[in-house]
Order: structure tokens, then C-alpha cells, then sequence
């Protein structure tokens, strides 16, 4: 078959599956609905794998277009570029890594509804897979919402707890918003170009100049993706939901949705606006860098705070959007498949580290770090994965994470010299959070840490087990999975072949002319020739350094377990995490008008 | 008129944030949202509207009739769809929400801090 | 943040927002003058398609990709609403008391019920010719059901409201779109393509696939908001919490104190 | 003729939108929203969206109010206490 032809069924077949495991999920066993869930997400996986591989032969040629309904310049189009493709298929590698996952979890699921979490996580995966393909604006608001309403849905999964609920509800009243900000962004491009494709409105775009109408059109369409990518100040919702929801949820979240959004932002960008009628290349940049900046050292700061081991893993999160954000907002191929490289690392690491929690929190039925210390000495195999996961998420070379960190960095380093100063510490700082966290609880290392110096209002780590009661053993899944995920992760870094294809994927990502080219003509885009990204000197020194700093931060806190100066400095900047949906709505309509003030020197 | 419509959109979106913003309980907070969506149909629909034009239903209409944008109508029905599923959602947590803190009442949600 | 930082920081952010949309305003075409290249474009397809309702065409056959992810959604809500609307461990049912009522009122909705289903079946089976389709016919087909609350009570609407039914009927629509897609991909057209043979404008057989995804759509969405009216219908009259038999009562004003969780975790 | 429909329509749109969002009582709301909806409704008729206008009728005038009566009263009913689902309006102030 065509290969364009199997754009569609990469969203297609797991919604299949999901019909099929709500008409059948009543009267299924457990293990026949987690098989067929299963089935379909892999079949899946291997259709978006096939995409991929057909699409990143490397030498000149186009990617696949689909025009689903066979509508040429009416319909929806579908585009599987590599970058796209890829992400297609890294999210459905990872929901069946999740699925797998959670063979043995939820050991007593809901009454009756067996087959409603694998039919879920299906529609997510279809969600977020046709958001990672579509070419069209209103499309891509659709599959957004469509990932929107089942993440609010499986972060509120347990229902008989007051947190996950709590977490459930702001993330959905921030994320609606933002959407419906997006909507009326879409609005506004529609009624200047009549057009929905990316392509036809980059181009009708370019036919006149910038003014206040593509301004606003701009804040608006970014102001949904950033708060899906939660960037300062969009991003209070993040750390609220991600810490609550179940922890397989928890992997997907922190590990692609997130990253969606700012891939969302540097599609449209790149497809949209870069040209002349859109915004000017240095008031992206501007703009994002500040947000980027920002998102990192805050993420950076709270995650070094946390004592719920999961919150601190979901600040983590958003430090590296941060990262991210800023490999977007330098504008240069580099950048992009540096930062792609980064994102493919990152999700292998995070889900990793989450799934260890995971073990944690079914067999203790607590995830907070002072709780656990040195209760976990009985489990090495999940102390050493987590210490791994630790390091690679510090950046240590040779793994993906290093790896797209180094060539992220140095093409950030082109913009600013000071950014990848940046970078080192951000990596340094949320790595070490993890080691110290490690060394407490699987290593009892250093002393106990007190707890009851400070009135500062804190999110504690209890929380009851997802397995219906506490784990003896730990079945294989629960260590398999990290294990592989981290030994993903490794092979990203080492081998060859995909640091050349993610720099091909980013060299086409960025080519505007070629993607309008191959989307409205059929012309084939030659990939503009760039040498691929690979190992450095001084990339493997600075990962080095910060993998050696984030060990030295964690030593010294586990020594030195009283938090002072830093603590109060940071207490303000605590508090505005306050939970409250009021705030975080104030929060973002803030966030609107100073991206606006960020980007208003556009309009000429 | 040129651009009331527009303006009235962007008010609709305001307001409701603004309820959103102060609200003091949360089905009241669920409602302000519907309210902020409704901006949302409002300016697709203004964007879509042409002076003179009829309904796109050509059943008994000459087929070269002048009629307004059909492509925002059906873009305003997926809209609306999603408005109301996720109302459904967010009112369901709130029933939950209810039931696990006694309270419907944002300010004493006292869960998830720092 | 006290509720004055917040209405402060949301009045900075909210002047911000103002501007900036009043400036896209003031730059948009005047009211009723904008220009509409994809309008024109689908207005011809549609005729093309011999679809007389051109958004049924639009929503149906052009983006019908974009209807295939708001189905989803629907679905989808319905799913977590009903996982999360699920009776949990600690709650228990009660059978409500049938209730008293009027007989003027019984004889109206029971009038009206047949009507309004008729209704409802009549918008989704026009959907390709008239205004109205899948979508509307099925909210107007679901909630006619519930005049039966009305009518009777609420143990007459669960006899003629077998849930298990509905689910299945919800899922069958959605599988029925994917379905109708994958089908045209095997007869080696595009996912969604309209390969069916059009008929002649404006009749009920008109417009190809058309009509078959929008009864698809048509039976999602009526089981679909059977069932989750049915959940908050539930909670609403049926699902008692731990609490609520003979427990202390609660303060009306009740702010804050998570005497709740006490008693469910014990 | 149209445009005067369309004006005044419009100013009832904001009106309800505004007064939805400010009775702060969760039943007087949806009640309010009930009317936003009827009033969406009119206004996409006047706009030549009879299709969008059957749909705001009965999602947004029927169904939304709906569920947000049924929240309401499942939220303040109380245990032992007959004021449950009569509990007087205004309480949220």
C-alpha cells in the first residue's frame, strides 16, 4: 500500500480498539481486555514505525501527504514528515511500553469496567498521534481537545481520592481555556486568509504584511499550545495533575503530551508564520527564549524543592520544556533536531524514573522522600534504575538525553554564549534532585531528614496504592519496562543512524518553502544538506560536568539535610503554586499579555 | 457594526474569564466556562456571515445562490460538541471533588500546595 | 494569592488581552465583507457530491476527519464520565421513592415523548438535505427519553433504559465511522473517502457516505447522552455516600474540613 | 432589517453572557444559561446558521442546564437534613 495511505490508520486503528473494548469491556476477562488493548496499540506502533521508515530513507524525496477523505486542497491533510512521523511513532511505542506496564496494575479494576483504562489510553494515543501528523489548524484543535478531554478523564481515574481529582479539575479548566484561546486565534487566521492548512495560510499570509490581525492571531494559537507545553506562567496546572494522576498516566503525560505542545508552537511557527506576512524571526526568537528562560529556572527551582517524589519528577518536567522552548526558539535546524533528539531521550528517561516511583508507591504506599528513607534498601534493582535514570536525566553521556542536550545546547550557544550555561545547570540541578531523592530512599545515605521546621505549606507524598493493596513481590513488568526504556534511551545516544535521521527530520522540519511545496503541489522536498548531529568534545565535556555536578549537589544535600537560605528565597515563588483554579486562570490571561508585550514590536 | 460583532466576542471571552477568576464555587467556575466558549462561536460565526447571504442548504435554493460560509458552521458544530462534553467532564470531577472534600468551594481546596 | 493579587493580576492580564484582540478587530474585514476562499471551494464540492446541506457535507465528507476526532471526543467524555461517575467502594445505592405526579403533567410528556423521538429520528435521517443530522437528531432523540423522568419516575426510565445497551450502542457508532473510513481505504480510496454512488441532490438517498456517517453519528451520540445523563441522573437520585446514612450533618456553609476523608479511609 | 436583528441579538447574547457569569448561585446560573442558549440560538439563525442553531438549542439550552441542575443537587444534598435539594438559593453569595 502507499505509504500515505497509512497516515490515517495511525489514528484510525487504536480508536477501533477502543470501540471494540467498551463494547466488549463488560463482559471481558482482565487479561483478554489488556491483551487486546495491547494488540492495537502495537499494531499500531508498527504502522506509524513503517511511515517512518519509508519517510526517513534518507537521500531526496518527499514525505508522504494524505488528503483524508481524498479531498486535494479541500479536505484535511495529513503529513507525515519525519519529525512528525517520528513523534507518531515514539508516542505509540511508549503507550504500549505504558500498557504493558500496567498489565498489573489497577489489580482491582472498577467494577464493570475492565476495558475503560486500555480504551483510554487508546483514544490518547489516537489523540495525540493525530495531532503529531495533521497539516491543518482546526484539525490539530480538534486532536488537542480530543487529548485534553481524555487526560482530564484518566488524571481523575481514581476516583475514591480527593488529590487526583483536585489536580484532574484545574487541568481541565486551564487546558479548556487555553484551547478556546487557541480557537479564537484560529478564528481570527481564518477570517484574514479563508484558509485552514497550515500551508494555504502561511501562504495567503505572505501575500500581505504583518499587523495587529497576525499578532493576535499569533498570542492567541500559542497561548493554548504553551499551556498544553506548560510554560511560565501557563504551566501551574502541570505539576498539580502530573503528580496525582495514576502512574502510568504519569508516563505519558510527562513524557510526550507535554512535549506536544511545544511541538505544536514550532509547527505553526514554522509552517504559518515564519514567512513575510507572519511574525519576524527575532521577535519569535525573543519571546520564546524569555518563556523558555523563565520555565527553566523555575522548573529547575521548585523540582529541587519537592519532597513528593512525583511532583518533583513533574517540576522536572517542566524545567526541560523549558529547555526545550529555548532549542525552538533559536530558529535553526540545529536546534530542532537537537531539541528532537533531546525530546526522544527525555521521554525513554522520565517514564523510566515514573515507573520506578510507581514500584515505590505500590509497595509503601507513600511517595515522599523523607517517609521512604532508607525503606527501599530492600529493593536494588529499582535503586539502580532510578540512579541510572538520575544520571541520564542529568545529561550524562552517552545517552539520548545527553546527547540531544549537547547538540541542543550548542545550537542555543550560537544565539546567546550564556545558554548553555544554562542548559548544564537546569540538567545538574533536576538530575540532582533525583540522585538525592535515590540516595535517601534506596541508599538511607546521609542522615534523616526532619521534617516540621517550616509552616510553609507543603505537598507531602501519601498517597494510597494503585494495585488495590500493597505489593510483596514486584511483578517483572513493573522493572522490565524501565529497564527497557532506559536501555531505549541509551540506544538513541549511541547509535548513528538516528542521530542522522533526526537531523534530516529537522532539516526538512524547518524548510517552510518545501513543506508548502510537497503539501499543496506534490513537489518532492530535497533535504537541504546538513551535517548530521553527533558526539562532541565539548557536548560529551559539559554533559560530563553537569552529570558530575548534579552527583555533588545530591551528595551535599543528603550530607546536609537542613534547608536554609535557598528555602526562603524561594517561598514566594512556592506559594503562587497554590493549587487554587482562580490563580492559575489570572496566571494565564497574564501570561497572554506578556507574550503579547514580548512579541508587539513584530508589528510594523 | 463593522466590527460590533467581533468586539461582543471578545467581551463574552473576557467576562467569563472573569467569573472564572472569582468565582467562589466550582459548578459556578464550570458555567463561567461554558460562557468563555460561547466567545467561540460567536466570532466563527461573524467571521463566517456575508451580507445577503442565505443558509448553505441548497434543497429548494438555485445552486448558484449567495450563501454564507458553510466551512465555519460545521467548524462551530464540532465547537459545540466539545463544549458540552468537556461541561460533562469537568461536572462530573466536581461531584467527585464534592463527595472527597466537602466542598465545592475553590478557596478550600487545600490538597496540592508549594 | 489573596482574592485581590488575583484579581489584580487577572485585570493587568485582562487589559493586555483588550488590546490586543481590539487591535486584531479593528484589522479584521468589516462585518458580513470577509473573504471566503474555502467556503467557495466547499460550496462546490459539496454540489459536486449532490449534498444539498453543504455543512453536512462539510462535516461529513470534506473535514470529515475533523468529525471522525469530535465523535472521539464525545466518546471519550462519555468514558471518563462514566469511570469517573462510578459508584466507588464506599458508596452504596438506594431505590429512590417513586414519586407523585400530576396526572396532567403524566398525560403531556407521555404525549410528547413519542413525538419528540420521532423528531429527533426525522433531523438525523435529513441531515444530507435539510439543516440539522446526526448530532442534533441524537441530543433531541436522547433527551426526549428523559421526559419519562417526568412522566413517571425515575424507576420507570430505568426499565426502557438498559444501560449496557446504550454503551454498546455508543461504541457501535463510533466503530461504525471508523469502519465506513477503512472501508474506503479497502475499495483503494483515501480513509473517509466518499465512495458510495451520490443519488440526485436533495433526495433522502443523496450524497453518498453522507448519510451513512451521519447515522453513525446519530446513534453515538443518543446512547451517548442517554448514558451520561444517566450518570449524573444516578448520582443525583441513587448513590448514596459513606457519610449520608445517619451520619452527623454537615453544616451547609461546610468549608474546608476534610471530615469526609476521615470517615472514607476508616 | 437584518443587521438591526442581528444588533439587537447580539446585545442580548452579551447581556445573558454577562449576567451568567455574575449570579453567582449555581441554579439561578444555569437558568441564566438557558436563556444565553436560546439567545445564541436566535442570533445563529439571524447569521444563516439554522444547522448550529438547532445544536445550541439543545446543548446549550437543554442539555448544559441539565447537567448543571443534576451537579447542584447531588452537591448540596446533605445527610439527615431536609433542606437538601429545597436548600434556599444564594447560599454561594
Amino acid at each position: 500500500m502507499d505509504t500515505a495511505r497509512l497516515l490515517p490508520l495511525v489514528v484510525a486503528v487504536p480508536l477501533l480498539g477502543a470501540a471494540v473494548l467498551v463494547a466488549t469491556g463488560r463482559r471481558l476477562p482482565r487479561l483478554v481486555s489488556d491483551i487486546v488493548g495491547c494488540a492495537f496499540a502495537a499494531v499500531t506502533a508498527a504502522t506509524a514505525l513503517l511511515v517512518l521508515f519509508r519517510a526517513g530513507r534518507p537521500g531526496p524525496g518527499a514525505y508522504p501527504v494524505e488528503w483524508v477523505s481524498g479531498w486535494r486542497r479541500v479536505g484535511i491533510v495529513l503529513v507525515g514528515d519525519p519529525l512528525g512521523a517520528g513523534l507518531a511513532a515514539l508516542v505509540s511505542l511508549l503507550v504500549v511500553a505504558v500498557l504493558v506496564y500496567s498489565w498489573r496494575y489497577f489489580e482491582e479494576p472498577p467494577r464493570r469496567h475492565t476495558g475503560s483504562f486500555p480504551a483510554l489510553i487508546l483514544v490518547f494515543q489516537a489523540g495525540m498521534c493525530g495531532f503529531a501528523l495533521t497539516g491543518d489548524l482546526f484539525n490539530a484543535f480538534v486532536f488537542f481537545e480530543l487529548m485534553g478531554v481524555v487526560a482530564y478523564a484518566l488524571t481523575g481515574f481514581r476516583v475514591e481520592e480527593p488529590k487526583p481529582l483536585q489536580g484532574a479539575l484545574a487541568f481541565g479548566v486551564v487546558n479548556s481555556l487555553g484551547g478556546y484561546a487557541t480557537l479564537l486565534g484560529i478564528t481570527l487566521l481564518y477570517a484574514r486568509t479563508g484558509e485552514l492548512g497550515f500551508a494555504q495560510i502561511g501562504r495567503r499570509l505572505d501575500t500581505e504584511g504583518p499587523d495587529g490581525l497576525v499578532l493576535a492571531a499569533f498570542v492567541l494559537v500559542t497561548t493554548g499550545l504553551l499551556v498544553k507545553a506548560a510554560a511560565v506562567p501557563f504551566h501551574f496546572w502541570l505539576p498539580d495533575a502530573h503528580a496525582v494522576a495514576p502512574t502510568p498516566v504519569c508516563m505519558l503525560l510527562s513524557g510526550v503530551m507535554v512535549e506536544l505542545g511545544v511541538y505544536g508552537v514550532a509547527r505553526v511557527y514554522w509552517t504559518v508564520f515564519s514567512g513575510p506576512g507572519g511574525l519576524s524571526h527575532p521577535d519569535f526568537t525573543r519571546a520564546l527564549l524569555v518563556l523558555g528562560v523563565l520555565t527553566a529556572l523555575l522548573g529547575a527551582a521548585m523540582c529541587w524543592q519537592q519532597r513528593h517524589l512525583k511532583r518533583l519528577l513533574a517540576f522536572s518536567t517542566v524545567a526541560h520544556t523549558g529547555l526545550f522552548l529555548i532549542g525552538v526558539a533559536v530558529l535553526t535546524p540545529e536546534g530542532i533536531s537537537g531539541t528532537a533528539l533531546y525530546v526522544l531521550g527525555h521521554a525513554g528517561v522520565k517514564a523510566a524514573l515514573f515507573a520506578c516511583v510507581g514500584v515505590l508507591l505500590d509497595r509503601y504506599a507513600t511517595v515522599d522522600e523523607h517517609e521512604l528513607f532508607g525503606r527501599a534498601r530492600e529493593l536494588p534493582e529499582a535503586g539502580a534504575l532510578f540512579a541510572v535514570g538520575g544520571l541520564a536525566l542529568s545529561g550524562l553521556p552517552p545517552f539520548g538525553s545527553g546527547l540531544g542536550k549537547a547538540v541542543a545546547e550548542e545550537a542555543a550557544g550560537h544565539t546567546a554564549a550564556w545558554l548553555p550555561a544554562l542548559y548544564v545547570l537546569v540538567s545538574a540541578v533536576t538530575g540532582g534532585a533525583v540522585l538525592r531523592a535515590g540516595l535517601r530512599i534506596f541508599a538511607g545515605a546521609g542522615r534523616r531528614p526532619r521534617d516540621g521546621e517550616e509552616d510553609e505549606p507543603e505537598t507531602t507524598g501519601e498517597e494510597e496504592p494503585e494495585t488495590g493493596g500493597r505489593l510483596r513481590r514486584i511483578p517483572v513488568p513493573l522493572l522490565a519496562v524501565p529497564a527497557a526504556l532506559l536501555a531505549a534511551s541509551l540506544a538513541i545516544g549511541v547509535i548513528p543512524a538516528v542521530g542522522s535521521a533526526v537531523g534530516r527530520a529537522g532539516a526538512l522540519f524547518t524548510d517552510t518553502g518545501g513543506y508548502r511545496r510537497t503539501v499543496l503541489d506534490g513537489h518532492a522536498a530535497a533535504a537541504p544538506a546538513h551535517p548530521p548531529p553527533h558526539w562532541q568534545l565539548t557536548g560529551i565535556l559539559l554533559g560530563l560536568l553537569s552529570a558530575a555536578l548534579a552527583v555533588t549537589l545530591a551528595t551535599l544535600a543528603v550530607r546536609r539535610p537542613a534547608r536554609t537560605g535557598t528555602a526562603a528565597l524561594l517561598a514566594p515563588v512556592r506559594r503562587l503554586q497554590s493549587g487554587h483554579i482562580g490563580d492559575y486562570v489570572a496566571w494565564l490571561v497574564a501570561g497572554t499579555a506578556l507574550l503579547t508585550v514580548l512579541t508587539v514590536p513584530g508589528v510594523r | 457594526m463593522t466590527v460590533l460583532p467581533y468586539l461582543v466576542a471578545g467581551w463574552i471571552f473576557l467576562i467569563g474569564v472573569y467569573g472564572l477568576v472569582t468565582s467562589r464555587d466550582l459548578i459556578h467556575a464550570v458555567g463561567c466556562l461554558a460562557v468563555t466558549q460561547s466567545s467561540t462561536y460567536v466570532l466563527l460565526l461573524a467571521v463566517g456571515y456575508r451580507d445577503g447571504g442565505t443558509a448553505p442548504v441548497f434543497a429548494d435554493a438555485p445552486t448558484d445562490s449567495r450563501v454564507v460560509d458553510p466551512v465555519v458552521q460545521a467548524l462551530a458544530l464540532t465547537d459545540i460538541v466539545v463544549g458540552a462534553t468537556v461541561t460533562a467532564l469537568l461536572l462530573a470531577l466536581v461531584v467527585q471533588l464534592r463527595k472527597r472534600h466537602g466542598t465545592v468551594d475553590p478557596d478550600a481546596l487545600s490538597e496540592l500546595k508549594g | 494569592m489573596s482574592a485581590r493579587a488575583r484579581l489584580w493580576v487577572f485585570l493587568v492580564g485582562a487589559a493586555g488581552f483588550a488590546a490586543l484582540f481590539a487591535a486584531a478587530c479593528f484589522d479584521l474585514p468589516a462585518f458580513g465583507t470577509v473573504p471566503h476562499p474555502y467556503g467557495v471551494r466547499a460550496v462546490r464540492a459539496a454540489l459536486s457530491h449532490h449534498t444539498a446541506n453543504v455543512i453536512a457535507s462539510v462535516n461529513f465528507d470534506l473535514r470529515a476527519f475533523d468529525t471522525l476526532g469530535e465523535e472521539t471526543i464525545l466518546f471519550s467524555a462519555v468514558l471518563g464520565t462514566v469511570v469517573l461517575l462510578r459508584q466507588a467502594r464506599d458508596e452504596h445505592r438506594t431505590d429512590p421513592e417513586p414519586a407523585v405526579v400530576h396526572p396532567r403533567v403524566r398525560r403531556f410528556a407521555l404525549l410528547t415523548l413519542p413525538f419528540a423521538l420521532l423528531v429527533g429520528l426525522y433531523v438525523i435521517a435529513h441531515g444530507q438535505v435539510s439543516p440539522g443530522g446526526g448530532f442534533q437528531g441524537g441530543v433531541v432523540a436522547a433527551t426526549a427519553l428523559h421526559l419519562l423522568y417526568i412522566a413517571a419516575d425515575y424507576r420507570a426510565l430505568e426499565r426502557v433504559r438498559p444501560l449496557a445497551l446504550y454503551e454498546i450502542g455508543e461504541a457501535a457508532g463510533e466503530a461504525a465511522y471508523v469502519i465506513t473510513g477503512l472501508a474506503a481505504v479497502l475499495a483503494g480510496s483515501a480513509f473517509l473517502a466518499n465512495v458510495l454512488p451520490f443519488g440526485t441532490l436533495a433526495t433522502l438517498s443523496s450524497g453518498g457516505t453522507v448519510p451513512v456517517l451521519n447515522a453513525a453519528v446519530g446513534l453515538e451520540v443518543a446512547s451517548g447522552v442517554v448514558v451520561l445523563l444517566a450518570r449524573f441522573l444516578d448520582q443525583a437520585v441513587e448513590i448514596e455516600e459513606p457519610g449520608e446514612d445517619g451520619g452527623s450533618p454537615r453544616g451547609s456553609g461546610d468549608s474546608g474540613g476534610n471530615g469526609d476523608d476521615e470517615r472514607e479511609r476508616a | 432589517m437584518t443587521d438591526a436583528l442581528i444588533v439587537v441579538a447580539l446585545l442580548l447574547v452579551a447581556g445573558a453572557a454577562t449576567a451568567a457569569v455574575l449570579n453567582r448561585d449555581p441554579v439561578r446560573q444555569a437558568l441564566v444559561l438557558s436563556f444565553l442558549g436560546l439567545a445564541l440560538a436566535l442570533l445563529f439563525t439571524f447569521l444563516q446558521a439554522p444547522d448550529v442553531a438547532l445544536s445550541q438549542l439543545a446543548v446549550g439550552s437543554a442539555v448544559t442546564p441539565l447537567m448543571i441542575l443534576l451537579t447542584v443537587r447531588k452537591v448540596r444534598r446533605r445527610p439527615g437534613s431536609d433542606d437538601g435539594a429545597d436548600e434556599p438559593a444564594g447560599r454561594e453569595r
